[in-house]
């Protein structure tokens, strides 16, 4: 097996540089790669676009981020919940992308798969739609998609081997697997990292042929945003 | 007397059929689950990567992994499955859905709908919305039928960008049920001691009343 | 949970009907739907349309339809290995449409999916873009394809429970998952039938979503083509 | 002497490099695998949905839900991962293999390959062949410089119908390795004992030979 350990965040974040494009994993906070978004505030690289769809919270996730001006740009379908986005946003300081959920996890997975395009129905008539091919199949009108072109991604799993095979846990998935996929270089952190041989091959989430970078992260926090439950009785 | 959130919610879930998968927005739509008819086969998505969501986790019982869209802890019900965005909206997209209830800001009378976005305000973003409406083969709106001026959010055109064009079928507010026919808006059934008066009032766009208009049964 | 199970593959295979366009899940015989293969043998529906990645072999697989000329169509990326087919291929009995494998596995998928068209690079320059919209993207060529439109879809699983979830085994998964998103009645024939709530929900390969039906089939043969071994010593 | 098979798929495993995905084709390309050079880092794919596959099993340990692209019983190695087809062709069409080793009925000087169809001849499909040829960063074409009637295969135009256009880089064939550049075939090594002479009277399209041409190195 190609092994693709790499000893820490700071070597697994190598050939960062401002001005690139990031894909980041994560659906809130949920499943984000913490490890990486601490390594990429430690290294203070800057003018950032970043493809993920959230933008953190204040002072956790891309928030750290955005909270050092790093970001130049977000391409996301929804930035809620985040006081210092909404003020650079409104500023100008930060330009943002809105994209359609289901639109943005097609086109990192095109990205992935070596599809440039691909029509989707999502928002045509609306002004997502602006300026792009749209076309009627079967009496349905669709708009044409692009792929995404990353130099960088950062995902995490729940486990992972040597060999850099994922698999995640819950809704930690979300957008991971499919921005794996995209990632020029695909830097993956793990909860736990095992060696080749002890994950079941068929229930790999992410083939190790999507990732170039695999560690094992430290001090998750995994922050709930809405921790919402019943009495137990 | 008007429904309240919760008056809604349960007469939305007279609208589901056993079998279904239903995609729930977030607030009064959310609502809906907890309302599905004695002994019915329904399914809730949520397109962060579930499917067969169940209640809130019991005190203590949460998990930082285990989200639904509107990123509350959720739990499991037995044969639910977990899967990416990508495979979560080749469900939405590929109609396999049956059907999505949403809020709205602005519903008009050729199914155009306007929920994300005001201009020259803070833009959160269309989340899934976007996707889901113009895929889903079922919509119903769940929403006040005035907005906080009191004024008609039931209108001959949207005034705010849209989210979708054409999709809306079915409207339940707080007044009325009405359906999205090519005329207009035909009122189905009024609120519990709403009048049609009451109703046409508070709609901007064409209400259509044939006969004697029914009723909701809320219990 | 949406109870999918049916009693037994008659049930199944209910409505389909003559001049339908059929998915059948299986790479060679390796993961084929066999009860369901059986029973459209027995029910002797005719002037079909099968897209399936090959077309068995004479005795086995889509080669028992092909023997009672069940099939008007084959849309398949190989079909080697299988007299039958052969001969009526070159009589002209039988029609047959080749695909690029990936190009019929991302039709099968882009189907599920709701995704009208996308492109690719395959067959660009070939015969098999004649006819097609090309395009460039970043310098290279690319065709566009179109989703498929099956009626029934018929995969084959390892394990699968009462809310139509599947799991496979090995290679036996191929087109399986996605003949299983793209049916608009998919029939899956599994080998083990479990409650629901006996697989784990982070290991399911296709959610119960994409199956209408499910059912617990019986004596699966699994034919071998090719045979390889080494010594033991 | 002319190579055989097997000093064909010695002298492409030269061409490997650590860390490389490498996808087979059936024949001479399968036997590639046989002889990785020792202590490097190489995983085999095959598009029926496997990574990191490994020898044929023992005998008796074989399964029939386990077999390549070529519908062989394998094994897996550890930290091997099976996925479906859309998967495997996603990393294929993704440019995430590194190398595509097939064989070939006919190459053209343009770095055109056919070897999916002869009219007039049963035609059995092009399987995963195409979106090999049209993904694959660096194609080899592992095959024979000439065909049973003795014509050459490396050609100026080919006049079989194409399987992909303009993307064969090398060719390792019984004769020579070769590369393709602008203008024509490069000839890069010589099987061992085998004459420029000898090599450019089987070869059709347009020969480049520069300075000495040196003997492949196989053990």
């Amino acid at each position: 097996m190609i092994n693709k350990v790499i000893n820490n965040v700071q070597e697994a974040l190598e050939g960062v540089e401002d001005g690139m494009t990031f894909m980041l994993g994560g659906f809130g906070l949920c499943g984000i790669p913490e490890n990486s978004i601490a390594e990429l505030v430690r290294r203070k690289v800057k003018n950032l676009t970043c493809i993920s769809n959230n933008a953190g919270v204040d002072d956790f996730g891309l928030g750290l981020l955005l909270h050092q001006r790093q970001i130049k740009k977000m391409i996301s379908s929804y930035v809620g919940e985040n006081d210092e986005f909404e003020r650079q946003m409104l500023s100008g300081e930060l330009e943002v992308e809105l994209i359609p959920q289901g639109t943005l996890a097609e086109r990192c997975r095109a990205a992935g798969a070596g599809i440039p395009a691909f029509f989707t129905p999502a928002g045509y008539g609306t002004e997502v739609a602006e300026g792009k091919e749209t076309r009627e199949f079967d009496g349905k009108m669709y708009v044409l998609e692009k792929a995404f072109k990353p130099d960088f991604a950062f995902v995490k799993a729940w486990k992972g081997d040597t060999a850099g095979n994922l698999i995640f846990k819950g809704t930690a998935r979300n957008f991971n697997p499919m921005m794996a996929m995209a990632g020029k270089i695909t830097v993956a952190e793990v909860e736990e990292l095992v060696p080749a041989g002890e994950l079941d091959p068929n229930q790999i989430h992410v083939p190790g042929i999507f990732v170039q970078r695999i560690f094992e992260g430290k001090d998750y926090e995994k922050r709930i945003e809405q921790r919402t439950v019943r009495p137990k009785n | 007397m008007a429904l309240d959130k919760i008056g809604i919610a349960k007469r939305i879930a007279q609208e589901l059929h056993d079998g279904w998968y239903v995609n729930l927005g977030i607030g009064i739509p959310t609502l809906v689950a907890n309302y599905v008819p004695e002994g019915m086969q329904v399914e809730f998505q949520s397109e962060n990567g579930i499917l067969g969501m169940g209640p809130f986790p019991f005190d203590g019982e949460e998990d930082a992994d285990l989200i639904n869209a509107g990123k509350q802890t959720v739990t499991l019900l037995d044969g639910a499955s977990l899967f990416d965005s990508a495979m979560s909206f080749a469900m939405i997209r590929g109609q396999h859905v049956q059907l999505t209830v949403l809020g709205a800001m602005e519903v008009a009378e050729n199914g155009d709908i306007a929920n994300w976005k005001i201009p020259g305000k803070m833009v959160k973003g269309m989340g899934g919305a976007m996707d889901l409406v113009a895929s889903a083969e079922n919509i119903i709106v769940a929403m006040m039928h005035t907005n906080k001026r009191g004024e008609s959010k039931i209108l001959k055109k949207c005034s705010l960008p849209l989210t979708g064009v054409g999709c809306v079928k079915k409207i339940v507010t707080n007044l009325a049920v009405l359906e999205v026919v090519p005329e207009g808006f035909k009122l189905i059934e009024r609120a519990p001691g709403v009048s049609v008066e009451e109703i046409q009032n508070a709609t901007e766009g064409t209400l259509i009343v044939e006969g004697e208009i029914p009723e909701m049964k809320i219990d």
